[in-house]
Protein backbone atom coordinates (compact mmCIF):
# COMPACT_ATOMS: atom_id res chain seq x y z
CA UNK A 1 0.00 0.00 0.00
CA UNK A 2 1.44 2.83 -1.01
CA UNK A 3 0.26 6.20 1.05
CA UNK A 4 2.95 8.52 0.29
CA UNK A 5 1.01 10.12 -2.44
CA UNK A 6 -1.76 10.86 -0.16
CA UNK A 7 -2.58 14.13 1.57
CA UNK A 8 -2.49 14.54 5.19
CA UNK A 9 -6.73 15.02 5.23
CA UNK A 10 -6.21 11.77 3.39
CA UNK A 11 -3.82 9.78 5.47
CA UNK A 12 -6.43 10.90 8.22
CA UNK A 13 -9.30 9.25 6.82
CA UNK A 14 -7.53 6.05 6.08
CA UNK A 15 -6.22 5.49 9.25
CA UNK A 16 -9.73 5.85 10.60
CA UNK A 17 -11.16 3.35 8.46
CA UNK A 18 -7.98 1.02 9.21
CA UNK A 19 -8.90 0.92 12.43
CA UNK A 20 -12.54 0.40 11.78
CA UNK A 21 -11.14 -2.83 10.22
CA UNK A 22 -9.38 -4.07 12.45
CA UNK A 23 -11.81 -4.01 15.10
CA UNK A 24 -14.23 -5.62 12.41
CA UNK A 25 -10.91 -8.23 11.38
CA UNK A 26 -10.84 -9.31 15.02
CA UNK A 27 -14.64 -9.44 15.47
CA UNK A 28 -14.33 -11.55 12.29
CA UNK A 29 -11.16 -14.06 13.31
CA UNK A 30 -13.33 -14.45 17.14
CA UNK A 31 -16.11 -16.19 16.06
CA UNK A 32 -14.05 -17.77 12.90
CA UNK A 33 -11.94 -19.55 15.77
CA UNK A 34 -15.33 -19.93 18.13
CA UNK A 35 -16.32 -21.85 15.14
CA UNK A 36 -13.21 -23.62 14.31
CA UNK A 37 -12.50 -24.71 18.22
CA UNK A 38 -16.20 -26.15 18.62
CA UNK A 39 -15.75 -28.30 15.28
CA UNK A 40 -12.37 -30.01 15.90
CA UNK A 41 -13.13 -30.07 20.20
CA UNK A 42 -16.89 -30.74 20.86
CA UNK A 43 -18.05 -33.85 19.45
CA UNK A 44 -19.96 -35.30 22.67
CA UNK A 45 -23.95 -34.14 23.00
CA UNK A 46 -24.82 -36.54 25.84
CA UNK A 47 -24.30 -33.01 28.39
CA UNK A 48 -24.69 -29.75 27.72
CA UNK A 49 -21.48 -28.57 29.73
CA UNK A 50 -18.16 -28.72 28.55
CA UNK A 51 -16.27 -31.67 29.59
CA UNK A 52 -13.09 -31.12 31.40
CA UNK A 53 -11.40 -32.58 28.31
CA UNK A 54 -13.15 -30.26 25.95
CA UNK A 55 -12.48 -27.52 28.01
CA UNK A 56 -8.88 -28.21 27.82
CA UNK A 57 -8.83 -28.68 23.98
CA UNK A 58 -10.83 -25.13 23.38
CA UNK A 59 -8.23 -23.56 25.28
CA UNK A 60 -5.13 -25.25 23.33
CA UNK A 61 -6.73 -24.79 19.91
CA UNK A 62 -7.76 -21.15 21.02
CA UNK A 63 -3.48 -20.46 21.96
CA UNK A 64 -2.59 -22.86 19.23
CA UNK A 65 -4.29 -20.93 16.55
CA UNK A 66 -3.30 -17.54 17.67
CA UNK A 67 0.18 -18.18 17.77
CA UNK A 68 -0.18 -19.70 14.49
CA UNK A 69 -1.71 -16.22 12.60
CA UNK A 70 0.96 -14.80 14.58
CA UNK A 71 3.62 -16.86 13.00
CA UNK A 72 1.70 -16.73 9.37
CA UNK A 73 1.34 -13.06 9.60
CA UNK A 74 5.52 -12.23 10.61
CA UNK A 75 6.44 -14.82 7.55
CA UNK A 76 3.88 -12.85 5.32
CA UNK A 77 5.55 -9.06 6.01
CA UNK A 78 8.67 -10.69 5.10
CA UNK A 79 7.56 -12.02 2.18
CA UNK A 80 6.51 -8.83 1.36
CA UNK A 81 8.85 -6.19 2.26
CA UNK A 82 9.88 -6.23 -1.21
CA UNK A 83 6.36 -5.13 -2.16
CA UNK A 84 3.17 -2.89 -0.68
CA UNK A 85 4.19 -3.86 2.73
CA UNK A 86 7.70 -1.92 2.66
CA UNK A 87 6.21 1.07 0.49
CA UNK A 88 3.88 1.07 3.70
CA UNK A 89 6.15 1.88 5.94
CA UNK A 90 8.10 4.47 3.62
CA UNK B 1 -18.57 11.37 11.33
CA UNK B 2 -19.11 7.89 9.53
CA UNK B 3 -16.76 5.82 8.21
CA UNK B 4 -17.55 3.17 5.02
CA UNK B 5 -20.71 5.04 4.64
CA UNK B 6 -22.66 2.47 6.91
CA UNK B 7 -24.55 4.87 9.07
CA UNK B 8 -25.81 5.97 5.35
CA UNK B 9 -26.93 9.78 4.13
CA UNK B 10 -27.72 9.91 8.43
CA UNK B 11 -30.36 12.57 8.45
CA UNK B 12 -30.01 15.10 11.04
CA UNK B 13 -30.41 14.51 14.72
CA UNK B 14 -28.74 11.25 13.93
CA UNK B 15 -25.32 10.34 15.59
CA UNK B 16 -23.69 8.27 12.77
CA UNK B 17 -20.94 7.14 14.94
CA UNK B 18 -23.75 5.66 17.27
CA UNK B 19 -25.52 3.57 14.55
CA UNK B 20 -22.15 2.54 13.32
CA UNK B 21 -21.50 0.80 16.73
CA UNK B 22 -24.88 -0.79 16.83
CA UNK B 23 -24.37 -2.27 13.54
CA UNK B 24 -21.35 -3.68 13.97
CA UNK B 25 -22.83 -5.35 16.87
CA UNK B 26 -26.01 -6.56 15.26
CA UNK B 27 -23.44 -7.75 12.59
CA UNK B 28 -20.94 -9.53 14.96
CA UNK B 29 -24.36 -11.30 16.77
CA UNK B 30 -25.36 -12.12 13.62
CA UNK B 31 -22.30 -14.16 12.76
CA UNK B 32 -22.31 -15.98 15.44
CA UNK B 33 -25.95 -17.21 15.19
CA UNK B 34 -25.41 -18.13 11.29
CA UNK B 35 -22.19 -20.16 12.04
CA UNK B 36 -24.03 -21.72 15.25
CA UNK B 37 -26.97 -22.64 13.41
CA UNK B 38 -24.17 -24.24 10.70
CA UNK B 39 -22.09 -26.01 13.66
CA UNK B 40 -24.57 -27.42 15.03
CA UNK B 41 -26.71 -28.51 11.82
CA UNK B 42 -23.20 -30.43 11.08
CA UNK B 43 -23.33 -32.01 14.31
CA UNK B 44 -26.77 -32.93 15.53
CA UNK B 45 -29.02 -33.13 11.69
CA UNK B 46 -28.62 -36.39 10.10
CA UNK B 47 -27.96 -36.64 6.49
CA UNK B 48 -30.42 -39.20 5.11
CA UNK B 49 -33.21 -36.73 5.14
CA UNK B 50 -35.97 -39.01 5.51
CA UNK B 51 -38.22 -37.51 7.31
CA UNK B 52 -39.20 -33.47 7.49
CA UNK B 53 -39.47 -32.87 11.05
CA UNK B 54 -36.98 -32.91 13.68
CA UNK B 55 -36.74 -36.18 15.83
CA UNK B 56 -36.74 -35.93 19.43
CA UNK B 57 -32.36 -36.87 19.34
CA UNK B 58 -31.92 -34.46 17.16
CA UNK B 59 -34.06 -31.87 19.37
CA UNK B 60 -32.22 -32.84 22.33
CA UNK B 61 -28.81 -32.47 20.33
CA UNK B 62 -29.71 -29.15 19.65
CA UNK B 63 -30.47 -27.93 22.62
CA UNK B 64 -26.90 -28.88 24.21
CA UNK B 65 -25.56 -28.20 21.34
CA UNK B 66 -26.50 -24.02 21.70
CA UNK B 67 -25.36 -24.19 25.21
CA UNK B 68 -21.73 -25.48 24.17
CA UNK B 69 -21.30 -23.37 21.59
CA UNK B 70 -22.25 -20.13 23.69
CA UNK B 71 -20.08 -21.71 26.90
CA UNK B 72 -16.82 -22.27 23.77
CA UNK B 73 -17.55 -18.42 22.87
CA UNK B 74 -17.30 -16.83 26.29
CA UNK B 75 -14.05 -19.31 26.89
CA UNK B 76 -12.65 -18.28 23.59
CA UNK B 77 -13.56 -14.61 24.40
CA UNK B 78 -11.99 -14.95 27.97
CA UNK B 79 -8.92 -16.23 26.03
CA UNK B 80 -8.57 -12.98 24.01
CA UNK B 81 -9.04 -10.30 26.37
CA UNK B 82 -6.47 -11.71 28.72
CA UNK B 83 -4.32 -11.78 25.94
CA UNK B 84 -5.30 -8.76 24.34
CA UNK B 85 -4.73 -10.94 20.75
CA UNK B 86 -6.09 -7.93 18.49
CA UNK B 87 -3.25 -7.92 16.86
CA UNK B 88 -3.72 -11.67 15.43
CA UNK B 89 -6.50 -11.10 13.15
CA UNK B 90 -6.15 -10.26 9.39
CA UNK B 91 -3.57 -8.38 7.92
CA UNK B 92 -5.27 -4.62 8.71
CA UNK B 93 -2.92 -4.28 11.97
CA UNK B 94 0.18 -5.18 9.15
CA UNK B 95 -1.01 -1.45 7.49
CA UNK B 96 -1.79 0.04 11.07
CA UNK B 97 1.13 2.26 11.15
CA UNK B 98 0.54 4.43 8.01
CA UNK C 1 -28.12 -3.78 21.89
CA UNK C 2 -29.44 -1.09 24.18
CA UNK C 3 -31.48 1.35 22.42
CA UNK C 4 -32.30 3.07 25.27
CA UNK C 5 -30.42 6.12 24.78
CA UNK C 6 -31.69 6.48 21.04
CA UNK C 7 -32.87 9.60 20.22
CA UNK C 8 -36.40 9.27 18.41
CA UNK C 9 -34.47 9.80 14.61
CA UNK C 10 -31.88 7.13 16.00
CA UNK C 11 -34.49 4.72 16.42
CA UNK C 12 -36.04 5.36 13.06
CA UNK C 13 -33.07 4.79 11.04
CA UNK C 14 -32.09 1.98 13.06
CA UNK C 15 -35.42 0.31 12.36
CA UNK C 16 -34.80 0.93 8.20
CA UNK C 17 -31.22 -0.69 9.19
CA UNK C 18 -32.64 -3.81 10.70
CA UNK C 19 -35.60 -4.19 8.34
CA UNK C 20 -32.84 -4.08 5.37
CA UNK C 21 -30.74 -6.43 7.41
CA UNK C 22 -33.51 -9.16 7.82
CA UNK C 23 -34.04 -8.84 3.95
CA UNK C 24 -30.55 -9.48 3.70
CA UNK C 25 -30.39 -12.38 6.35
CA UNK C 26 -33.25 -13.66 4.81
CA UNK C 27 -31.76 -14.05 0.87
CA UNK C 28 -28.27 -15.16 2.76
CA UNK C 29 -30.24 -17.79 3.97
CA UNK C 30 -32.07 -18.74 1.15
CA UNK C 31 -28.91 -19.46 -0.78
CA UNK C 32 -27.75 -21.31 2.01
CA UNK C 33 -29.91 -23.59 1.93
CA UNK C 34 -30.15 -24.25 -1.47
CA UNK C 35 -26.24 -25.11 -1.67
CA UNK C 36 -26.57 -26.79 1.75
CA UNK C 37 -29.53 -28.81 0.92
CA UNK C 38 -28.35 -29.28 -3.40
CA UNK C 39 -24.70 -30.69 -2.22
CA UNK C 40 -26.38 -33.52 0.41
CA UNK C 41 -29.26 -34.25 -2.29
CA UNK C 42 -28.03 -34.20 -5.35
CA UNK C 43 -25.50 -36.98 -6.47
CA UNK C 44 -26.46 -38.55 -9.67
CA UNK C 45 -25.61 -36.70 -12.85
CA UNK C 46 -26.75 -39.10 -15.21
CA UNK C 47 -29.80 -37.06 -15.39
CA UNK C 48 -30.70 -32.85 -15.54
CA UNK C 49 -34.05 -33.50 -14.19
CA UNK C 50 -34.90 -33.94 -10.09
CA UNK C 51 -35.70 -37.94 -9.13
CA UNK C 52 -38.52 -38.74 -7.02
CA UNK C 53 -35.84 -39.71 -3.94
CA UNK C 54 -33.92 -36.53 -4.88
CA UNK C 55 -36.98 -34.35 -4.59
CA UNK C 56 -37.96 -35.70 -1.62
CA UNK C 57 -34.69 -34.94 0.21
CA UNK C 58 -34.99 -31.15 -1.06
CA UNK C 59 -38.43 -31.06 0.32
CA UNK C 60 -37.32 -33.05 3.85
CA UNK C 61 -34.01 -30.63 3.88
CA UNK C 62 -35.60 -27.42 3.15
CA UNK C 63 -37.97 -27.90 6.30
CA UNK C 64 -35.88 -29.69 8.67
CA UNK C 65 -33.56 -26.62 8.30
CA UNK C 66 -36.28 -24.17 9.24
CA UNK C 67 -37.10 -26.04 12.29
CA UNK C 68 -33.61 -25.97 12.79
CA UNK C 69 -33.43 -22.62 12.88
CA UNK C 70 -36.29 -21.81 14.56
CA UNK C 71 -35.22 -24.14 17.55
CA UNK C 72 -31.83 -22.44 17.88
CA UNK C 73 -33.30 -19.08 17.36
CA UNK C 74 -35.42 -19.74 20.74
CA UNK C 75 -32.01 -21.15 22.35
CA UNK C 76 -30.38 -18.20 21.52
CA UNK C 77 -32.83 -16.21 22.60
CA UNK C 78 -33.33 -17.37 26.16
CA UNK C 79 -29.44 -18.17 26.52
CA UNK C 80 -29.00 -14.27 26.04
CA UNK C 81 -32.29 -13.10 27.88
CA UNK C 82 -29.88 -11.85 30.46
CA UNK C 83 -27.59 -9.84 27.92
CA UNK C 84 -28.38 -7.86 25.22
CA UNK C 85 -31.40 -9.45 23.77
CA UNK C 86 -33.29 -8.25 27.61
CA UNK C 87 -31.87 -4.96 26.94
CA UNK C 88 -33.42 -4.94 23.68
CA UNK C 89 -36.63 -5.48 24.50
CA UNK C 90 -36.57 -3.11 27.26
CA UNK D 1 -33.11 7.70 1.21
CA UNK D 2 -30.98 5.16 1.27
CA UNK D 3 -29.61 2.84 4.06
CA UNK D 4 -26.31 0.94 4.59
CA UNK D 5 -24.80 4.07 2.26
CA UNK D 6 -25.27 1.33 -0.79
CA UNK D 7 -26.20 3.96 -3.56
CA UNK D 8 -23.44 5.77 -2.66
CA UNK D 9 -23.09 9.63 -2.77
CA UNK D 10 -26.24 9.22 -5.40
CA UNK D 11 -25.97 12.55 -7.88
CA UNK D 12 -29.03 14.23 -8.37
CA UNK D 13 -31.68 12.41 -10.74
CA UNK D 14 -30.55 9.58 -9.17
CA UNK D 15 -33.60 7.15 -7.07
CA UNK D 16 -31.07 5.64 -4.18
CA UNK D 17 -33.87 3.21 -3.29
CA UNK D 18 -33.82 2.07 -6.72
CA UNK D 19 -30.46 1.30 -7.17
CA UNK D 20 -30.24 -0.49 -3.39
CA UNK D 21 -32.76 -2.69 -5.04
CA UNK D 22 -31.27 -3.04 -8.18
CA UNK D 23 -27.53 -3.78 -5.97
CA UNK D 24 -29.63 -6.45 -3.85
CA UNK D 25 -31.13 -8.55 -6.55
CA UNK D 26 -27.63 -8.10 -8.27
CA UNK D 27 -25.52 -9.72 -5.48
CA UNK D 28 -28.45 -12.19 -5.17
CA UNK D 29 -27.88 -13.32 -8.21
CA UNK D 30 -23.77 -13.32 -8.04
CA UNK D 31 -24.02 -15.26 -4.77
CA UNK D 32 -26.72 -18.39 -6.30
CA UNK D 33 -23.78 -18.25 -8.97
CA UNK D 34 -20.80 -18.65 -7.10
CA UNK D 35 -22.60 -21.38 -5.09
CA UNK D 36 -23.35 -22.86 -8.30
CA UNK D 37 -20.14 -22.50 -9.77
CA UNK D 38 -18.33 -24.27 -6.06
CA UNK D 39 -20.89 -26.76 -5.64
CA UNK D 40 -20.86 -28.33 -9.45
CA UNK D 41 -17.22 -27.77 -9.46
CA UNK D 42 -17.25 -30.18 -6.54
CA UNK D 43 -19.42 -32.40 -8.04
CA UNK D 44 -18.10 -32.48 -11.02
CA UNK D 45 -14.77 -31.82 -11.50
CA UNK D 46 -11.98 -34.47 -10.78
CA UNK D 47 -9.24 -33.86 -8.11
CA UNK D 48 -6.38 -35.09 -10.33
CA UNK D 49 -5.59 -32.47 -12.90
CA UNK D 50 -3.68 -34.20 -14.92
CA UNK D 51 -4.76 -32.14 -17.97
CA UNK D 52 -6.25 -28.33 -18.59
CA UNK D 53 -9.45 -29.07 -20.78
CA UNK D 54 -13.02 -29.95 -19.41
CA UNK D 55 -13.27 -33.83 -20.94
CA UNK D 56 -16.57 -35.22 -21.66
CA UNK D 57 -17.85 -36.50 -18.64
CA UNK D 58 -16.86 -33.52 -17.07
CA UNK D 59 -18.84 -31.17 -19.64
CA UNK D 60 -21.89 -32.78 -19.62
CA UNK D 61 -21.93 -33.48 -15.61
CA UNK D 62 -21.76 -29.47 -15.28
CA UNK D 63 -24.65 -29.11 -18.30
CA UNK D 64 -27.04 -31.31 -15.89
CA UNK D 65 -25.71 -29.89 -12.28
CA UNK D 66 -26.69 -26.45 -13.34
CA UNK D 67 -30.37 -27.53 -14.42
CA UNK D 68 -30.56 -29.40 -11.23
CA UNK D 69 -29.05 -26.89 -8.99
CA UNK D 70 -31.55 -24.23 -10.43
CA UNK D 71 -34.34 -26.92 -9.92
CA UNK D 72 -33.49 -26.99 -6.49
CA UNK D 73 -33.03 -22.98 -6.29
CA UNK D 74 -37.19 -23.21 -7.75
CA UNK D 75 -38.19 -25.62 -5.85
CA UNK D 76 -36.80 -24.18 -2.23
CA UNK D 77 -37.96 -20.49 -3.33
CA UNK D 78 -41.61 -22.62 -3.31
CA UNK D 79 -40.82 -23.97 -0.34
CA UNK D 80 -40.18 -20.85 1.70
CA UNK D 81 -42.77 -18.71 0.27
CA UNK D 82 -45.29 -21.30 1.42
CA UNK D 83 -44.08 -21.16 4.73
CA UNK D 84 -43.60 -17.37 4.97
CA UNK D 85 -40.16 -18.21 6.94
CA UNK D 86 -39.39 -14.88 6.23
CA UNK D 87 -37.55 -15.03 10.37
CA UNK D 88 -35.80 -18.40 9.83
CA UNK D 89 -32.40 -16.54 8.61
CA UNK D 90 -30.45 -14.52 10.89
CA UNK D 91 -30.90 -12.48 14.10
CA UNK D 92 -31.67 -9.44 12.72
CA UNK D 93 -35.18 -10.91 13.64
CA UNK D 94 -34.25 -11.27 16.66
CA UNK D 95 -34.27 -7.29 17.39
CA UNK D 96 -36.83 -6.56 14.93
CA UNK D 97 -39.01 -5.13 17.94
CA UNK D 98 -36.95 -2.20 18.34
CA UNK E 1 -32.57 -7.51 -14.24
CA UNK E 2 -34.88 -4.69 -15.22
CA UNK E 3 -33.31 -1.63 -16.40
CA UNK E 4 -35.83 -0.09 -18.27
CA UNK E 5 -37.52 2.55 -15.61
CA UNK E 6 -33.87 3.60 -14.92
CA UNK E 7 -33.74 7.26 -16.05
CA UNK E 8 -30.30 7.52 -18.04
CA UNK E 9 -28.34 8.81 -14.60
CA UNK E 10 -29.32 6.32 -12.94
CA UNK E 11 -28.33 4.07 -15.84
CA UNK E 12 -25.19 5.77 -15.68
CA UNK E 13 -24.74 5.66 -11.77
CA UNK E 14 -25.92 1.87 -11.89
CA UNK E 15 -23.25 0.63 -15.19
CA UNK E 16 -20.61 2.33 -12.82
CA UNK E 17 -21.40 0.16 -9.83
CA UNK E 18 -21.78 -2.49 -12.09
CA UNK E 19 -17.98 -1.93 -12.89
CA UNK E 20 -17.19 -1.63 -9.64
CA UNK E 21 -18.75 -5.15 -8.09
CA UNK E 22 -16.62 -7.01 -11.51
CA UNK E 23 -13.70 -5.50 -10.42
CA UNK E 24 -14.63 -6.83 -6.66
CA UNK E 25 -15.91 -10.16 -8.32
CA UNK E 26 -12.55 -10.63 -10.21
CA UNK E 27 -10.61 -10.00 -7.31
CA UNK E 28 -12.70 -12.65 -4.89
CA UNK E 29 -12.40 -15.70 -8.37
CA UNK E 30 -8.99 -14.86 -7.57
CA UNK E 31 -8.02 -15.50 -3.71
CA UNK E 32 -10.70 -18.34 -4.06
CA UNK E 33 -8.87 -19.83 -7.40
CA UNK E 34 -5.46 -19.55 -5.24
CA UNK E 35 -7.20 -21.39 -1.97
CA UNK E 36 -9.10 -24.25 -3.97
CA UNK E 37 -5.92 -24.97 -5.84
CA UNK E 38 -3.28 -24.32 -2.93
CA UNK E 39 -5.45 -27.09 -1.47
CA UNK E 40 -5.86 -29.59 -4.12
CA UNK E 41 -2.28 -29.36 -5.23
CA UNK E 42 0.06 -28.54 -2.53
CA UNK E 43 0.77 -31.67 0.29
CA UNK E 44 4.22 -32.08 0.59
CA UNK E 45 5.53 -29.27 2.71
CA UNK E 46 9.39 -30.93 3.49
CA UNK E 47 9.85 -27.96 0.58
CA UNK E 48 9.08 -24.42 0.19
CA UNK E 49 9.27 -24.43 -3.06
CA UNK E 50 6.58 -25.95 -5.67
CA UNK E 51 8.18 -29.55 -6.98
CA UNK E 52 7.57 -30.02 -10.98
CA UNK E 53 4.52 -31.51 -10.26
CA UNK E 54 2.17 -29.45 -7.46
CA UNK E 55 3.35 -26.47 -10.40
CA UNK E 56 1.46 -28.61 -12.84
CA UNK E 57 -1.16 -29.56 -11.04
CA UNK E 58 -1.68 -25.95 -10.38
CA UNK E 59 -1.50 -24.31 -14.06
CA UNK E 60 -3.76 -27.43 -14.74
CA UNK E 61 -6.32 -26.38 -11.83
CA UNK E 62 -6.36 -22.88 -12.63
CA UNK E 63 -7.23 -23.29 -16.32
CA UNK E 64 -9.88 -25.99 -16.08
CA UNK E 65 -11.47 -23.58 -13.07
CA UNK E 66 -11.96 -20.81 -15.59
CA UNK E 67 -12.95 -23.10 -18.12
CA UNK E 68 -15.74 -24.61 -15.49
CA UNK E 69 -16.68 -21.02 -15.00
CA UNK E 70 -17.00 -19.74 -18.10
CA UNK E 71 -19.72 -22.98 -19.23
CA UNK E 72 -21.38 -22.53 -16.22
CA UNK E 73 -21.75 -18.54 -17.17
CA UNK E 74 -23.13 -19.60 -20.44
CA UNK E 75 -25.76 -22.32 -19.33
CA UNK E 76 -26.84 -20.10 -16.56
CA UNK E 77 -27.17 -17.35 -18.88
CA UNK E 78 -29.28 -19.76 -21.16
CA UNK E 79 -31.21 -21.52 -18.30
CA UNK E 80 -31.99 -17.59 -17.16
CA UNK E 81 -33.42 -16.24 -20.78
CA UNK E 82 -36.89 -16.30 -19.51
CA UNK E 83 -36.40 -14.02 -16.47
CA UNK E 84 -34.68 -11.35 -15.22
CA UNK E 85 -31.52 -12.10 -18.01
CA UNK E 86 -33.58 -11.65 -20.62
CA UNK E 87 -35.27 -8.13 -19.22
CA UNK E 88 -31.46 -7.23 -18.55
CA UNK E 89 -30.88 -7.26 -22.36
CA UNK E 90 -33.98 -5.44 -23.07
CA UNK F 1 -17.76 10.71 -6.59
CA UNK F 2 -16.97 7.25 -4.88
CA UNK F 3 -19.40 4.33 -5.14
CA UNK F 4 -20.89 2.01 -2.97
CA UNK F 5 -20.33 4.84 -0.73
CA UNK F 6 -17.40 3.22 0.58
CA UNK F 7 -15.27 5.87 0.93
CA UNK F 8 -18.28 7.33 3.61
CA UNK F 9 -18.71 10.83 3.97
CA UNK F 10 -15.39 12.28 2.73
CA UNK F 11 -14.12 15.35 4.40
CA UNK F 12 -13.46 18.42 1.94
CA UNK F 13 -9.75 17.17 0.80
CA UNK F 14 -10.02 13.70 0.11
CA UNK F 15 -9.89 12.33 -3.19
CA UNK F 16 -12.71 9.61 -2.92
CA UNK F 17 -11.85 7.83 -4.98
CA UNK F 18 -8.07 7.22 -4.26
CA UNK F 19 -9.70 6.02 -0.96
CA UNK F 20 -12.42 3.27 -2.45
CA UNK F 21 -8.79 2.10 -4.43
CA UNK F 22 -7.15 1.83 -0.98
CA UNK F 23 -9.89 0.09 0.50
CA UNK F 24 -10.20 -2.54 -2.16
CA UNK F 25 -6.27 -3.32 -1.87
CA UNK F 26 -6.52 -3.31 1.72
CA UNK F 27 -9.86 -6.00 1.65
CA UNK F 28 -7.71 -8.05 -0.81
CA UNK F 29 -4.70 -8.27 1.15
CA UNK F 30 -6.59 -8.99 4.03
CA UNK F 31 -9.06 -11.52 2.25
CA UNK F 32 -5.52 -13.63 0.47
CA UNK F 33 -4.21 -13.48 4.39
CA UNK F 34 -7.14 -15.15 5.83
CA UNK F 35 -7.21 -17.82 3.49
CA UNK F 36 -3.71 -18.62 3.92
CA UNK F 37 -3.83 -18.68 7.63
CA UNK F 38 -7.01 -21.36 7.07
CA UNK F 39 -4.73 -22.78 4.39
CA UNK F 40 -1.81 -23.42 6.48
CA UNK F 41 -4.01 -24.67 9.42
CA UNK F 42 -5.13 -26.97 7.85
CA UNK F 43 -2.14 -28.41 6.02
CA UNK F 44 0.00 -28.47 9.32
CA UNK F 45 -2.02 -27.93 12.66
CA UNK F 46 -2.51 -31.56 14.38
CA UNK F 47 -6.34 -31.40 15.67
CA UNK F 48 -4.99 -33.36 18.79
CA UNK F 49 -4.73 -29.62 20.48
CA UNK F 50 -2.50 -31.52 23.29
CA UNK F 51 -0.43 -28.40 24.19
CA UNK F 52 -0.82 -24.79 23.50
CA UNK F 53 2.32 -24.74 21.42
CA UNK F 54 3.26 -25.06 17.99
CA UNK F 55 5.76 -28.04 17.71
CA UNK F 56 9.02 -27.56 15.57
CA UNK F 57 6.99 -29.78 12.73
CA UNK F 58 4.24 -27.36 12.87
CA UNK F 59 6.54 -24.42 13.06
CA UNK F 60 8.97 -25.28 9.90
CA UNK F 61 5.46 -26.96 7.74
CA UNK F 62 4.04 -22.74 8.47
CA UNK F 63 6.84 -21.20 7.19
CA UNK F 64 7.15 -23.46 4.28
CA UNK F 65 3.59 -23.62 3.56
CA UNK F 66 3.35 -19.47 3.48
CA UNK F 67 6.05 -19.82 1.03
CA UNK F 68 3.75 -21.91 -1.04
CA UNK F 69 0.91 -20.24 -1.12
CA UNK F 70 2.17 -17.01 -2.16
CA UNK F 71 4.22 -18.84 -5.10
CA UNK F 72 0.46 -20.09 -5.81
CA UNK F 73 -0.82 -16.99 -5.33
CA UNK F 74 2.15 -15.04 -8.14
CA UNK F 75 1.30 -18.44 -10.87
CA UNK F 76 -2.20 -18.04 -10.60
CA UNK F 77 -2.51 -14.52 -11.14
CA UNK F 78 -0.03 -14.76 -14.22
CA UNK F 79 -2.26 -17.45 -15.52
CA UNK F 80 -5.14 -15.32 -15.01
CA UNK F 81 -3.28 -12.26 -16.59
CA UNK F 82 -2.35 -13.67 -19.57
CA UNK F 83 -5.61 -15.13 -20.53
CA UNK F 84 -7.21 -11.81 -19.70
CA UNK F 85 -9.96 -13.69 -18.31
CA UNK F 86 -11.60 -11.08 -15.79
CA UNK F 87 -15.05 -12.29 -17.12
CA UNK F 88 -14.67 -15.96 -15.44
CA UNK F 89 -15.87 -13.99 -11.92
CA UNK F 90 -19.59 -13.76 -10.81
CA UNK F 91 -22.06 -12.70 -12.73
CA UNK F 92 -22.01 -8.79 -12.63
CA UNK F 93 -20.40 -9.49 -15.81
CA UNK F 94 -23.57 -10.37 -17.28
CA UNK F 95 -25.48 -7.81 -16.56
CA UNK F 96 -22.20 -5.25 -17.89
CA UNK F 97 -23.74 -4.81 -21.13
CA UNK F 98 -26.75 -1.89 -19.42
Amino acid sequence: MDFSNFSSAEQAHMTKIIEKKQMQDFLRMYSNLVEKCFNTCCNDFTSKALSTKEDLCIMNCTEKFIKHSERIGARFAELNAGSFASRCRA
Amino acid sequence: MSFLGRGGNAPSGVNAEKIDMAITELDTVTDFFNRMVSSCHAKCISARYAEPDLNKGESVCIDRCVAKFNEVQKKVGEKLQNRGATNAGGTASTFGSL
